[in-house]
């Protein structure tokens, strides 16, 4: 393990986040767009860790982040799926497409 | 363990029980009583605000929490503006809310509303990344709920799903700026970071990027802006205000806070040229935007994109005149638009309009609706003898203070786009007034008293606060009052 | 305290009026308030004249007379400061009469009377206010007060393309004032030497001379500029004619007569008195403008068919003749120049004046579709051809004196440049006399055009006595000139001062 | 040997983040897509594991893949009728989504590659043994580096969510 | 009392001009001419109390040039200061006389010939503008004064002309006249200006008395080759020319006719008119400075003379006769002030054409007059409508007859003594320019006595019913005076009262020059008379037979219509229209076309708010990027 340096770390985070990126941009579905957004928040838990694992093992003040994202990610998860629910139930389609009444 | 320190917190406190209370009254009072809860909740947030002014706010100092969670005057000022704003913002809203659709949501939507309120509270006066994101999630998540309300509509729905979206993508990007920051400094308290000598590589300047990325998705910053008018106009017109105004007030003062405390070693090398940019094109597009829009919520929206970008010249000067500016701009910028929406929903509550046609010749049939919008108007125009007029001179004061060619610049190009605001500022008084030989699709009707009450505060505010001075020199005082929790190593 | 200074009451009694204004439930009683409140105004006025020429000789030399400072905003030390010399004071009584005048001028206005008079009112305490201010901000303020009533005045009770007129009047002259705004916070922040407390208030700036030359450069054209569109320079003088010609008379007569003037009076007020040292390098610039404006307004008025149009381009000719008057930079071109605001206003209020009662008669201001009036309404017709006269600059009217003080005054530059300039500029007394001639002449004169007009009446009372009001003040200024030619020399003599120093 | 299990247990390990997450945006079906989400949240516990951050790494499991993942799937299973696939994707729109996430990566990643003492920074063993006791104390503590006033606000902010999630999806 | 030689022409206008309306046509005319009478009776007073009262003549000799009051009126600077008062003269208390007498008289006659017009009052009131106008302007102590009622008597000119305004003849003759004058008052004003710098003064006395001194340091200041003196001395003229008409702006004085014909004859032949001798004789000490300022003066003054000699023998109008006969009298005294030099016989010219001034306002206010009787007996401008006219008008045939032979410069009358003067001075000065003024003087005779016999000779109409006679006693009065005065004026000794020295100085008459002009004179009537004595076709024979130089002289020449196409095709088509094409499209469409560059920016960005949030996020995580890597370049 001493022999990985923590770029090895955070890039495979940032493919993750990039990844994320282009769920959200290419996705059609809401719930899809849902689960890319959890890997862009996920990766930015997995930096947090790792910097404060790597660079700053006096204080956890990186880990304490990450266990209260994962609590906000919960909490912003359960409440987009209300809306997505909501939204199924009034159009009966989740297509982010068809979304566009209002524009310009 | 000392838990005394929550006694600091007063206004949050105070809000917390008042939550709890509107919770209670909720779950044990007969929902069949009309206008019960509104009126509890109201004059509840009424005496409040009224405390948070009575209360000795320059003596309010205090850092607790191990410096997590300062309060400061300019802080309980800025939060008292906001008090009062909401508190407008209820009053407006009264009407709404009594309405059969709100009867079994009512006392969720005060305490969504509150609760965001308490988000920004802590957003304004935390000093720890953690606690403010906290803040920052907890001032935008209930608001995608409160987007969603008006579930008859389709446009509501269209709207909390953008914002919700939007808001998520945004603190992820904020997230991932405060990651780098981390890995920067090796903290998130604000003073420590400051302190922290880091270097500017690329590292820092996406870092110092993504976060007012983030802070852009609150104040609708272009480019982060293009959510704000879909939401706008879809969200319920109490929703909207208070997005309009509250909201983007808050994270006015937390993004000064954050980008002068924090990033103050690198004003003039990195983030200055960045918000100089985005002021222009704030201004700018927000302005070209609304100059084509004939739906007056959606109007209003990009107006307020243009005036946030206003808001952000009192940030760029990193100065406690600037903060001081800031905040006083807010107040009038509150006051001015909940005139503006309280016209709006006065009349979409009666009538369902809100396209700017049918306000034609208004003034015939509503002379005082009309009166009360033209006010606005002006005031968001810069139109003296009105408030507006007062804070747009201050905050270009404030602008220019630091005395660079390039500031004048950008107050400049400021100035010119203020021409073009007027413009379609005017339009609205036009439609109102000048085209008096159309005939009203509104007809004549009163507003409810709450609804007036809302808008005579408003009208009272945009006549009077720029008139006397004393707010705007109390609130640079307080601007200038403890600038340790601020200005901590601020170049300027 | 505030109220014991005279000065306040310029803008106490506007603001009193529109109060009894709102209380106001029908005609009588507001054209009662109206003309009462325009009557006492006009009486301060008179008195704030006589007192001042009474201080004056009593010895009082102050650069400003019943000065007061109240302080307002603190942090930026923005003073609600007032003082007034002997140009300030004659600019006053301008406003005052045309007030006067003008509320003679709409006393039939159609529709919401009430809400007319609530606008012209506070068009008015904007005018009073800049005029007494010797605070940049307060100035600044009220001159935005007084730009704003234009848009729903003329947009309202206008006439024509008004919408469009009053969008483009407004904001061209916003823009102006945007500039304008720019200028005054560069001034502000340079007006104390280093450490010094900085300052809004003109006498101070002036004293403290801290302008850096190399600011001076950038701010007195912007802040010249911003004043000059008001002014109606060459070539940001295009909202004037339509704006004008749109615009119901009592506030063509205010916007013309008054209005323009902050224009002027702005620019050797701020630009030209606080920044002497770019003034005088920079003059010639806004002077080729200036003269351009002239001669190019005149020729512009000798094609126009429309009444007012022709006043409009008229107005860019003369007023474009006050700016090039100040920027000669000294005592006696710059007395004629405010010379050339007063005349200029009351001449401009009495067409405007005599154009809306024309209007209102025959229905359309086109010149070709009217003719022989003199006949119709010998009243309005000779007045008409004694406002033309003053234009054209007779002796024993008011445009004379004027011109002549800003020949003479601009011909004792010592160079080449001013004085061909100045022989430029006087050629505009001829190209003036072309369209003033010819709009009489096809207007008045000749046989009557229409057959309908034969039945038309001649002026009423109150349009006699708004008009008459107008042309014996011109007269008086025309005949007896020097007693005013005096009291605006002397108000020069520290401004001249401070540019040759 | 120890380095050599560990390079082989990050090597698994990444390339399950990776892989899994690409899989997770690029699979035509969605409840897939889900799955893949979880195996990625898995393999994120797992590096948390192996950094020694043992309690993140089950608060990880616990409410990631436990409580998020599940919340998912039950919206996809009611917002999607079994058999749903997505239809290709246009290649306008890969192409606009590619552009972003490269151009992402290339930023985030030049700045993160920039950085020399990245390449040569090595984890340390950790000073601070972490344990609940040393947990209990930071989340209920009011000192520096203590964290009761987030931890009190974060509630406040899940009822927020609480309400808001039921006020809007009840029925009425 | 001075003061009220003013004053009362001044009273009169404001009394008239407000009140008038109220008074009927009676009491209105009475107290006009009431008001001029006294007027005229203090103005002889002023005058005869200057020439023969002896306090106004110094130990040398000289008169004294007195200024009786002087008022600021408006100080522009320490030294140049506009003042209103009263400069006593020869030239001025000369005027003081001339002025009076004929307004009154025109007051006099306007009883008769103006009698139930509409407007009557109005008329009476511009007449008492114009004498104050004029006697301000004759008693000016200061160029700006001067210049100040130089305006007034301008406008008071533009009022009468148009005084039937319902004529558009006349108002455009009225414009014509203004615009025309202000022109060449530019010039006046400009010279004014110019110097009034170098001299630091507006006052004639302080420029006249000692000019070397006053113009010594100036001598170097020069611009495009002249020296500034000229170039002021020249545009001084200019205001000149145009008030008297001289080429190329005499444009207007013909069609000035419109007028009533007493207004004619006051403004547009006796008084206003001259007003551009006066104003060279004023500076004249100046002039003298400047040899090239005289020359161009004369040569001026030559080319006028001659050009409406001409043209007066082919005009119809019989108004239009006269006008061109005043301008090229005017001409005369012009050229002989261009011609007059201390050393020619003691400045001779200077005094022969102050004594023109004088006796020519006498007579051609008389012919004016006259020809104001016929056309109120036969109501037509034209000598196509008169003829025989002799036997039905006596008095006025005999007093017209008298007025053409005192322009014509036959012995004993008036004008064969000052346009001798005239002669001797300009033979003086140079041959060729006495002998150029010797023809004009030939066909002035000529086209008189044309007018005279195509009138009251040529031919017996038939006035059918309506048979013209002479005029009532109001009319016949003047006439009568004036005729008068135009037999005894050139008795006058007034070598001895006006010089350009204010020295006395006594006439000779130099026998050649007389005989010759006299001559001259003699042959040129005789040839009218046997022209036009009765009707034949011998005129109408040389007329086709000069076909071209007729039909020009008809014309006028084409001054008119060059004037047409300079003002209509050239400054109005070419400079206004495209100026105000400009100003609407250019300048004002820049301001719109700021408008509309930002309309078409609002409608090109909008497809950035697409309604789509993954193209929203899109953007955001763009912006995002790029202001990061931005900000890194601009760091590099």
């Amino acid at each position: 393990m001493e022999k990985l340096p923590i770029a090895l770390y955070i890039i495979p985070s940032l493919i993750m986040f990039c990844c994320g990126v282009y769920g959200f941009i290419t996705r059609k579905n809401m719930i899809a767009i849902l689960i890319s957004l959890e890997l862009m928040l996920n990766s930015v838990d997995i930096n947090f860790v790792v910097f404060n694992r790597f660079l700053y093992p006096g204080q956890l003040e990186g880990m304490m982040f990450t266990l209260f994202a994962i609590a906000i990610a919960a909490a912003e998860t359960a409440l987009a799926i209300a809306i997505i629910v909501n939204i199924f139930r009034a159009v009966k389609n989740i297509d982010i497409r068809d979304l566009n009444k209002m524009k310009f | 363990m000392d838990y005394s320190q929550f006694l600091v917190m007063h206004q949050e406190i105070g809000l917390l029980v008042l939550i709890l209370l509107i919770f209670l009254f909720d779950t044990f009072s007969s929902r069949q009583v009309p206008r019960g809860l509104s009126m509890f909740s109201v004059c509840l947030f009424g005496l409040l605000t009224v405390g948070g002014f009575v209360f000795p706010w320059d003596k309010a100092v205090a850092s607790a929490f191990g410096g997590m969670y300062v309060t400061s005057p300019v802080m309980v000022a800025i939060k008292n503006v906001l008090n009062v704003g909401v508190f407008i913002v209820l009053l407006q809203s009264m009407n709404w809310a009594d309405g059969e659709f709100m009867r079994i949501r009512r006392g969720e939507f005060y305490e969504l509303l509150l609760i965001t309120l308490f988000g920004m509270y802590l957003m304004i006066s935390a000093r720890h990344f953690l606690l403010f994101i906290i803040g920052l999630e907890t001032a935008s998540l209930p608001l995608a709920a409160l987007v969603a309300f008006d579930k008859n509509r389709y446009e509501s729905h269209e709207a909390a799903v953008k914002y919700i979206l939007t808001a998520v993508f945004s603190s992820a990007i904020f997230m991932m700026g405060l990651s780098f920051v981390y890995a920067l400094a090796g903290t998130l308290y604000f003073n420590d970071i400051a302190g922290a000598c880091f270097g500017g590589d690329a590292m820092l300047i996406v870092a110092v990027a993504f976060v007012i990325a983030g802070f852009g998705f609150k104040l609708s910053l272009v480019p982060f802006h293009l959510w704000t008018a879909d939401v706008y106009q879809g969200a319920p017109t109490a929703v909207t205000s208070y997005l309009s105004v509250i909201s983007k007030g808050a994270a006015a003062f937390s993004f000064f806070v954050v980008m002068v405390q924090v990033f103050g070693p690198f004003y003039g090398k990195i983030w200055e040229w960045m918000l100089y940019a985005l002021i222009i094109l704030t201004i700018t597009v927000g302005n070209l935007f609304a100059l084509r829009q004939k739906n007056l919520k959606r109007f209003l929206a990009f107006s307020s994109i243009s005036q946030a970008g206003y808001i952000m010249l009192g940030v760029i000067s990193g100065s406690a005149q600037g903060l001081g500016s800031l905040i006083f701009y807010i107040l009038v910028y509150i006051f001015s638009n909940l005139a503006a929406f309280g016209v709006i929903s006065s009349i979409e509550n009666k009538t369902g309009r809100v396209d700017m046609d049918s306000y034609n010749n208004l003034y015939s049939t509503n002379p005082r609706l009309a009166f009360t919008m033209m006010l606005a108007m002006f005031s968001l125009a810069g139109i003296p003898p009105f408030a507006g007029f007062f804070s747009k001179f201050f905050i270009f004061s404030a602008a220019v203070q630091p005395g660079t060619p390039a500031l004048y610049i950008l107050t400049l190009i400021a100035l010119i786009n203020t021409i073009i605001s007027l413009y379609y500022y005017l339009l609205v008084v036009k439609a109102m007034f000048i085209k008096n030989q159309e005939e009203c699709v509104i007809p004549a009707f009163r507003s409810t008293g709450s609804e007036r009450l809302g808008m005579w505060i408003c009208v009272a505010g945009i006549i009077f606060v720029g008139l006397f001075s004393c707010i705007y020199n109390s609130l640079i005082s307080a601007a200038q009052m403890n600038t340790e929790y601020i200005f901590t190593l601020f170049a300027n | 305290m505030i109220f014991s200074n005279i000065l306040i009451y310029f803008v106490v009694i506007p603001l009193v009026m529109l109060g009894g204004l709102f209380l106001c439930r029908n005609m009588n009683q507001i054209r009662t308030v109206a003309v009462i409140g325009s009557t006492a105004l006009l009486a301060l006025s008179v008195y704030l004249m006589f007192d001042f020429l009474q201080l004056r000789a009593a010895g009082a030399d102050d650069i400003m007379l019943y000065q007061g400072s109240w302080m307002w905003f603190e942090p930026l030390n923005i003073h609600l400061a007032v003082g007034v010399d002997g140009i300030s004071v004659a600019m006053i009584l301008l406003s005052a009469i045309i007030v006067f005048a003008g509320t003679f001028a709409s006393w039939k206005i159609t529709p919401l009377p009430k809400d007319f008079f609530l606008w012209l009112i506070l068009l008015s305490t904007g005018v009073f206010g800049f005029f007494i201010s010797i605070d940049l901000f307060t100035m600044f303020m009220f001159y935005e007060v007084a730009l704003i009533p234009m848009y729903l005045l003329i947009g309202l009770w206008g006439t024509g393309r008004k919408e469009y007129s009053a969008m483009k009047l407004t904001l061209m002259l916003m823009g102006g004032s945007a500039f304008l705004l720019l200028g005054i916070l560069g001034i502000y922040y340079h007006s104390a030497p280093e450490g010094g407390r900085l300052t809004m208030n003109l006498l101070e700036i002036s004293a403290n001379d801290a302008i850096d030359h190399n600011w001076q450069y950038f701010l007195f054209p912007i802040t010249f500029v911003g004043f000059g569109v008001l002014g109606a320079m060459f070539p940001f003088h295009t909202w004037s004619p339509d704006g004008h010609a749109s615009a119901p008379t009592a506030v063509s007569m205010l916007h013309a007569g008054v209005l323009m003037k902050l224009g002027g009076y702005g620019c050797f007020r701020v630009a030209i008195y606080l920044m002497p040292f770019a003034a005088n390098e920079l003059s010639w610039i806004f002077l080729i403008l200036t003269g351009i404006s002239v001669v190019y307004g005149a020729f512009s008025a000798c094609v126009q068919t429309d009444l007012k149009y022709i006043n409009a381009y008229s107005s860019v000719s003369h007023c474009g003749l006050v700016l090039f008057a100040i920027l000669m930079l000294n005592n006696t071109a710059m007395t004629g120049a405010v010379m050339q605001m007063l005349s200029h206003g009351l001449m401009t209020a009495l067409f405007f004046a005599l154009i809306g009662m024309i209007y209102g008669r025959t229905h359309t201001r086109d010149i070709r579709q009217m003719g022989g009036l003199m006949k119709i309404m010998p009243f309005l017709a000779v007045c008409y051809v004694i406002a033309g006269m003053a234009s054209l600059g007779l002796p024993g009217l008011s445009g004379f004196v004027a011109e002549m003080t800003i020949f003479v005054g601009s011909f004792q530059n010592s160079d080449f440049f001013h004085r061909a300039f100045t022989i430029v500029a006087c050629s505009s007394i001829v190209i003036t006399a072309v369209y003033i001639l010819r709009v009489v002449g096809k207007l008045l004169f000749g046989p009557v055009q229409d057959e309908h007009h034969l039945q038309l009446t001649d002026a009423t009372w109150w349009e006699r006595f708004s008009t008459i009001t107008l042309i014996v003040c011109v007269a008086g200024i025309g005949c007896f000139p020097n007693w005013i030619a005096g009291l605006l020399h002397d108000s020069f003599i520290p401004i001249i001062e401070v540019l040759t120093k | 040997m120890e380095s050599v299990g560990s390079i082989v247990m990050y090597s698994i390990i990444v390339a399950a983040i990776i892989i899994f997450s690409i899989l997770t945006v690029t699979t035509r079906r969605i409840l897939r897509a889900a799955t893949y989400l979880l195996f990625t949240l898995f393999a994120t516990a797992g590096l948390y594991f192996m950094l020694d951050y043992e309690f993140l790494g089950a608060v990880q499991i616990a409410v990631y893949a436990g409580g998020i993942v599940v919340l998912v799937v039950f919206s996809i299973l009611l917002t999607s009728k079994p058999g749903d696939t997505s239809s290709k994707l246009t290649s306008k729109k890969r192409v606009v989504g590619l552009a972003a996430s490269v151009a992402s990566l290339a930023v985030l990643g030049y700045a993160i590659a920039s950085r020399c003492d990245f390449w040569s920074t090595f984890v340390k063993p950790s000073e601070t043994g972490f344990d609940m006791h040393l947990l209990g104390s930071m989340l209920l503590g009011t000192g520096k580096y203590q964290y009761l006033l987030p931890f009190e606000a974060v509630s406040v902010l899940l009822l927020a969510c609480i309400i808001g999630g039921v006020v809007i999806a009840r029925k009425r | 009392m001075s003061i009220f030689i003013l004053c009362i022409p001044l009273f009169m206008f404001l009394f008239l001009g407000l009140v008038g309306m109220k008074l009927s046509h009676k009491l209105t005319g009475f107290l006009g001419c009431l008001g001029m009478g006294a007027c005229l009776t203090l103005c002889y007073i002023t005058s005869f109390t200057y020439f023969f009262g002896g306090d106004f003549v110094n130990e040398a000799g000289e008169r004294i040039q007195s200024i009786l009051w002087n008022t600021t009126w408006l100080q522009f600077t320490d030294h140049l200061v506009i003042r209103l008062g009263f400069l006593l003269d020869p030239i001025s208390a000369m005027m003081l006389v001339v002025i009076p007498t004929i307004s009154f008289m025109v007051h006099v006659y306007s009883l008769g010939y103006m009698e139930g017009e509409k407007g009557f009052q109005r008329y009476y009131a511009f007449l008492s503008l114009f004498s104050f106008s004029m006697l301000g302007l004759v008693v000016a102590t200061n160029i700006f004064q001067m210049y100040i009622f130089w305006e007034l008597v301008g406008a008071s000119s533009y009022l009468l002309i148009g005084f039937f305004y319902k004529l558009p003849s006349a108002v455009s003759a009225s414009k014509k006249a203004f615009i025309v004058t202000r022109f060449a008052d530019l010039g006046f004003l400009v010279g004014i200006l110019i110097l009034s710098y170098y001299t630091k003064t507006f006052n004639f006395l302080d420029m006249t008395s000692n000019p070397e001194g006053v113009f010594g340091s100036f001598e170097g200041a020069t611009f495009m080759g002249a020296s500034v003196l000229t170039w002021a001395l020249v545009l001084i003229f200019m205001g000149g020319m145009g008030k008297s008409a001289m080429l190329p702006l005499h444009i207007w004085l013909p069609d000035a006719m419109e007028g009533p014909t007493p207004v004619s004859a006051l403004i547009h032949a006796a008084t206003m008119v001259v007003a551009g001798v006066y104003l060279v004789a004023r500076l004249f000490p100046l002039y003298l400075l400047e040899e090239a300022a005289l020359t161009i003066i004369t040569v001026v003054g030559c080319l006028t003379a001659f050009y409406a000699a001409v043209v007066a023998c082919a005009q119809v109008d019989i108004k239009r006769v006269l006008a061109f006969s005043t301008i090229s009298q005017i001409a005369f005294m012009i050229t002989s002030l261009g011609v007059a030099r201390p050393e020619i016989h003691e400045g001779l010219g200077y005094m022969a054409s102050m004594f023109h001034l004088f006796t020519h306002a006498m007579f051609k206010a008389l012919l004016f007059l006259g020809a104001g009787a016929l056309i109120h007996a036969v109501h037509s401008n034209n000598y196509t409508a008169m003829g025989g006219l002799r036997k039905y008008m006596p008095v006025t045939h005999v007093t017209f007859l008298i007025g053409c032979l005192a322009i014509a410069g036959i012995w004993p009358f008036a004008g064969f003594f000052s346009k001798d003067e005239i002669l001797s001075a300009a033979y003086g000065n140079h041959w060729f320019w006495g002998l150029w003024l010797s023809m004009v003087a030939g066909l002035t005779a000529f086209y008189m006595f044309r007018l005279y016999y195509l009138i009251f000779w040529w031919k017996n109409p038939d006035f059918g019913h309506h048979t013209p006679h002479d005029p009532p006693l109001a009319m016949k009065f003047p006439l009568i005076f004036l005729a008068a005065v135009s037999c005894v004026a050139g008795f006058i000794p007034f070598g001895h009262l006006v010089t350009w020295n204010r020295e006395p100085y006594t006439i000779h008459i130099d026998p050649v020059v007389a005989a010759s002009s006299l001559g001259i004179a003699i042959v040129a009537i005789l040839l009218a008379t046997y022209m036009y004595r009765k009707e034949n076709p011998l005129p109408d024979k040389l007329a086709n037979t000069f076909h071209g130089l007729w039909t020009a002289a008809h014309h006028r020449f084409y001054w008119d219509e060059l004037y047409l196409w300079i003002t209509h095709k050239v400054i109005f088509n070419s400079i206004c229209k495209p100026i105000a094409w400009f100003d609407r499209h250019i300048i004002d469409g820049t301001m719109d076309g700021f408008a509309r560059v930002t309309q078409w920016a609002s409608c090109s960005i909008r497809g950035l708010q697409s309604g789509n949030v993954q193209t929203y996020v899109w953007i955001y995580l763009i912006g995002a990027l790029l202001m990061a890597t931005v900000t890194w370049l601009c760091l590099l």
